[in-house]
């Protein structure tokens, strides 16, 4: 394993240092916790909060400021937070309008934002909670702990934050939430895996010539292993998969997100988007929002993942087109 | 009948033996998980001994809502809400003085349920503390038969918590929180807890 | 080799459309060209123009909109572009008040511009240029091609870009840009090396243990090959080689910009730049500026480079702090 | 004395050798290098190929000019302007009749110098360009005088270009470019372009 760090028990701690360092404008750390919370504040509002395991960077801490969150919980490594830590961002970023915790599909977020939850109504804080869910590559039924969170969980933040910054009261967004996040699907392929820095060694073994459809972003496997493929192919492969989640028809409006896995080039996610660009005009939909870049990644993963999002409500592409002011969106 | 005393030794023997199985807890967990069952759980119940140690206790309630807390902001991950609900419920049974085992031990586990909400067969810790709740309100609590529940988690096909997402290929490993339970109940044991 | 490509040949094309595609709210490509334009105009202000090789993205398209570039030519993979390119570029841009192009230091890339200012000297567009130079781990003397052009390059396109935008004429933009650009200087170290698709294979072998300080962006070999060190140790190294170069003082007002090569994830960039930030103080400088990103990649090559910027002016600091819409500042 | 036939011949064979040395090239530049100078030269000669295929010409300087903004365009990298201004520069000179040979490689010579500022034994094209157009003018350019050339940059440190870079590394392997222009005044004496 090669990574520039120090010590690996560390290296969480660090980057929330250097984070804060590098972007005092936008953000600070909460004294004696891993909370990032913005410098702004938006009184009567309001205030929308997610957190998970790091190593996904820029999510969730990016994802800060005006228009967006007021708060991200970091644990460490692909770990959730703890309860206490995600209480203090919420009693920290209540505005006096309550609080919306947006939570990635993981066991382990689950329990612990849902237990931060109740102890917050202990304090007579209201807090409500939304589950992401749009990781199509995991069969959704009652019998699994259902579809992960991941990439689209970007878009949640950024329609939720526009939302909230609107001034809709903490029922209304849920409700949006509601509509909004079964309208995001996303679905990744791998080129290699993550190397947790506490493990030093690869999640997973991929050989020089495979890859991986339908992997997490802790490294969690996927569905189907095969040889590599070109950018072409692998693009068929993921738009297949999410054509017959949606069940889309000639004309309908979507946006597309092309999400580097943490290691691989923007050239190459040009290159993917591309290919997706192709295959959406055969589809002869609409697609009036795209977005580029590295934002939910997987440590050093190499992979991409890719994320369609029906746009059934014109204002919904309003708030995803709303400048904010963010260290990463 | 739980003690103070008994409930901290209880306690301490238990992160003992966590600290020793770390790398077998997290190799259990690599193979259906993350890999960081061990480190979680070592991390928390270490947290836990310094608080135990920080102050004098008065009341077996108070013990265990204490360790519960450490458990619950230092494990993190999914164990870390279940092991923190299971000690906080248990606290809430064992009121103000002295309190029945085998009444504590029951309200863990319908703490442990109502976060996970787990089933009996979803390979989970639920697994051994369904039968060893049982076991101990029937006197028959052994370190045989945890052996067995924790073995029994093998054959089982995960549904619950991350190994779920390997479906078919969760079969043929033991679950790591199984094997962490498994732990909690033989110290139990060991410190005479469970003795009249 | 794995990459997210098709042919090759054609990965520059693709990765221009892909771009296009997504941002067309900031640029488009001229026809049959690889030239990335603003869609943006500014009548009656110098045109900046910056380009190279690809495989360096974002840079230089991203970089390109209101406050910043012009436009950017883009080259073959680690190839600059031909004069021809560049004279389309340089055509489209203009605005009236001339074109300025920012050069890399490298002979292809200084002789095709020069051949392209040359070219349009003959259409009576009033063409200059400016090189950068701001790679300090090679000796800079008259018996070599000089110091590399590197990732301080988007300083330079940041504040000229702010300077041509506040209307500064061509000459005022040149006598700023002397100023400016020996007040910058950059050092790497990489960890592993870029592979170039039409080769197939890394341009240089570091074993799984070891690190090179002061390769360049295509590769170019380094001064030193040592042991893997802590991002500390690998800290200190890089701001004793900038301070022997700067040879500043107690007070000294600066900026930073951390730079990750391609594959190095945002997490280890930031716990780099929190040592930085330690060393930095106990330098006792006042550090007025900091950036940290994936900006002057070298495809997919691990690593991180140090920009340092000696803030002689306010005015250049109010450039690089200026609002500007473009896809990747 | 240069014809419009003569000089097309001489640019075909030219582009020839270089698609047939193509690998040989770049491992060259490998070396020293970024490994591109075969690639680079291939794609701008086989541009060169196409366009003096596409018409007829009536000078000399139509050819070279043209022949020389297809090579700038295409070659790209350090040697596109070098060979480009190479041509330009030999087309300036050929004026609008036939003309004469070592004037138009002086002319030729003076604009890669112009564009490169190389010197001798910097351990670039010039090393060869320099003796081979000195040797037309005295007619005495032979293969052999043109390989010793080529040769005889290995033992020299670069300090131009990329391969400048590397610094001491530099010795011991030879220039690319060198060897590149080896194979455009090779090709001057089979196609008789300096025969009578
Ligand atoms: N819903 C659940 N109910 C009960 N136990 C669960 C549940 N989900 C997971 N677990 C237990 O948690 C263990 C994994 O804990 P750990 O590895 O520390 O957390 P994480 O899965 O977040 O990495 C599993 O082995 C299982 O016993
Ligand atoms: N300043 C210069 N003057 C003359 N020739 C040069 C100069 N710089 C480089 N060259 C020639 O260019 C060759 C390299 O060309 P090429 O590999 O195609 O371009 P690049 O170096 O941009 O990749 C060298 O082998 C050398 O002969
Ligand atoms: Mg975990
Ligand atoms: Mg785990
Ligand atoms: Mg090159
Ligand atoms: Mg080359």
């Amino acid at each position: 394993m090669k990574k520039i760090m120090n010590e690996p028990e560390k290296i969480v701690d660090e980057m929330l240092d250097g984070l804060v360092f590098t972007e005092d404008s936008i953000v600070e750390r909460l004294p004696g916790t891993n909370v990032i919370a913005r410098t702004y504040r938006s009184e009567g509002k309001v205030a929308v909060i997610s957190g998970g395991g790091s190593g996904h960077e820029p999510t969730h801490a990016g994802f800060v400021g005006k228009g967006m969150l007021a708060a991200a919980v970091c644990g460490p490594v692909f770990t959730s937070p703890a309860p206490d830590q995600i209480l203090e961002a919420v009693k920290h970023a209540d505005q006096g309008a309550g609080v919306l915790l947006v939570i990635k599909n993981y066991t382990g977020d689950v329990m612990n934002f849902e237990m931060a939850e109740e102890l917050a109504a202990m304090e007579d804080i209201s807090v409500d909670h939304i589950i992401v869910n749009d990781d199509v590559a995991v069969e959704d039924s009652t019998y699994t702990a259902g579809r992960r969170g991941v990439a689209g969980t970007i878009l949640v933040h950024k329609i939720i934050g526009g939302a909230a910054e609107a001034g809709l009261p903490l029922k209304e967004l849920k409700t949006l939430a509601d509509q909004l996040i079964p309208s995001i699907k996303t679905l990744a392929v791998a080129l290699s895996a993550a190397t947790v820095p506490e493990v030093g060694k690869p999640g997973f073994e991929l050989a020089e010539d495979e890859i991986e459809y339908g992997i997490g972003i802790h490294g969690e496997p996927g569905y189907r292993r095969e040889k590599i493929k070109s950018s072409k192919e692998m693009a068929l492969e993921l738009i297949e998969q999410l054509k017959k989640n949606f069940n889309w028809h000639v004309g309908d409006r979507y946006g597309v997100l092309v999400n580097g896995m943490g290691a691989t080039p923007l050239m190459e996610q040009y290159v993917f988007i591309n290919d997706i660009q192709h295959l959406l005009r055969e589809e002869q939909l609409d697609i009036a929002f795209k977005k580029v870049g590295s934002y939910m990644t997987s440590l050093d993963m190499a992979g991409i993942s890719l994320t369609m999002i029906r746009l059934k409500e014109e204002q919904w592409l309003k708030w995803l087109q709303e400048p904010v002011t963010t260290i990463a969106w | 009948m739980l003690t103070v005393e008994k409930t901290i030794r209880w306690l301490n023997l238990f992160g003992q033996k966590v600290e020793e199985k770390k790398v077998y807890l997290s190799e259990l967990d690599q193979a259906i998980g993350d890999g960081d069952h061990g480190t979680n759980m070592a991390r928390g119940t270490a947290a836990m001994k310094t608080v135990l140690e920080q102050k004098a206790y008065d009341t077996v309630q108070d013990v265990l809502k204490t360790a519960g807390m450490a458990l619950l902001s230092k494990i993190g991950g999914a164990s870390g809400p279940l092991y923190g609900s299971a000690f906080i419920g248990m606290a809430k049974q064992a009121g103000e003085g002295a309190a029945d085992v085998s009444a504590i031990l029951e309200a863990g586990l319908e703490g442990i349920r109502k976060r996970g909400n787990a089933e009996a067969g979803d390979k989970t810790m639920v697994d051994v503390w369904l039968p060893a709740v049982d076991a101990v309100k029937n006197k028959e609590l052994s370190r045989e038969r945890i052996d067995e529940w924790v073995k029994a988690t093998e054959p089982m096909k995960a549904k619950k918590g991350r190994a779920s997402y390997l479906g078919e290929r969760s079969i043929g490993h033991m679950d790591p929180g199984a094997v962490s339970s498994g732990l909690l109940f033989e110290s139990m044991i060991e410190e005479g807890v469970l003795d009249e």
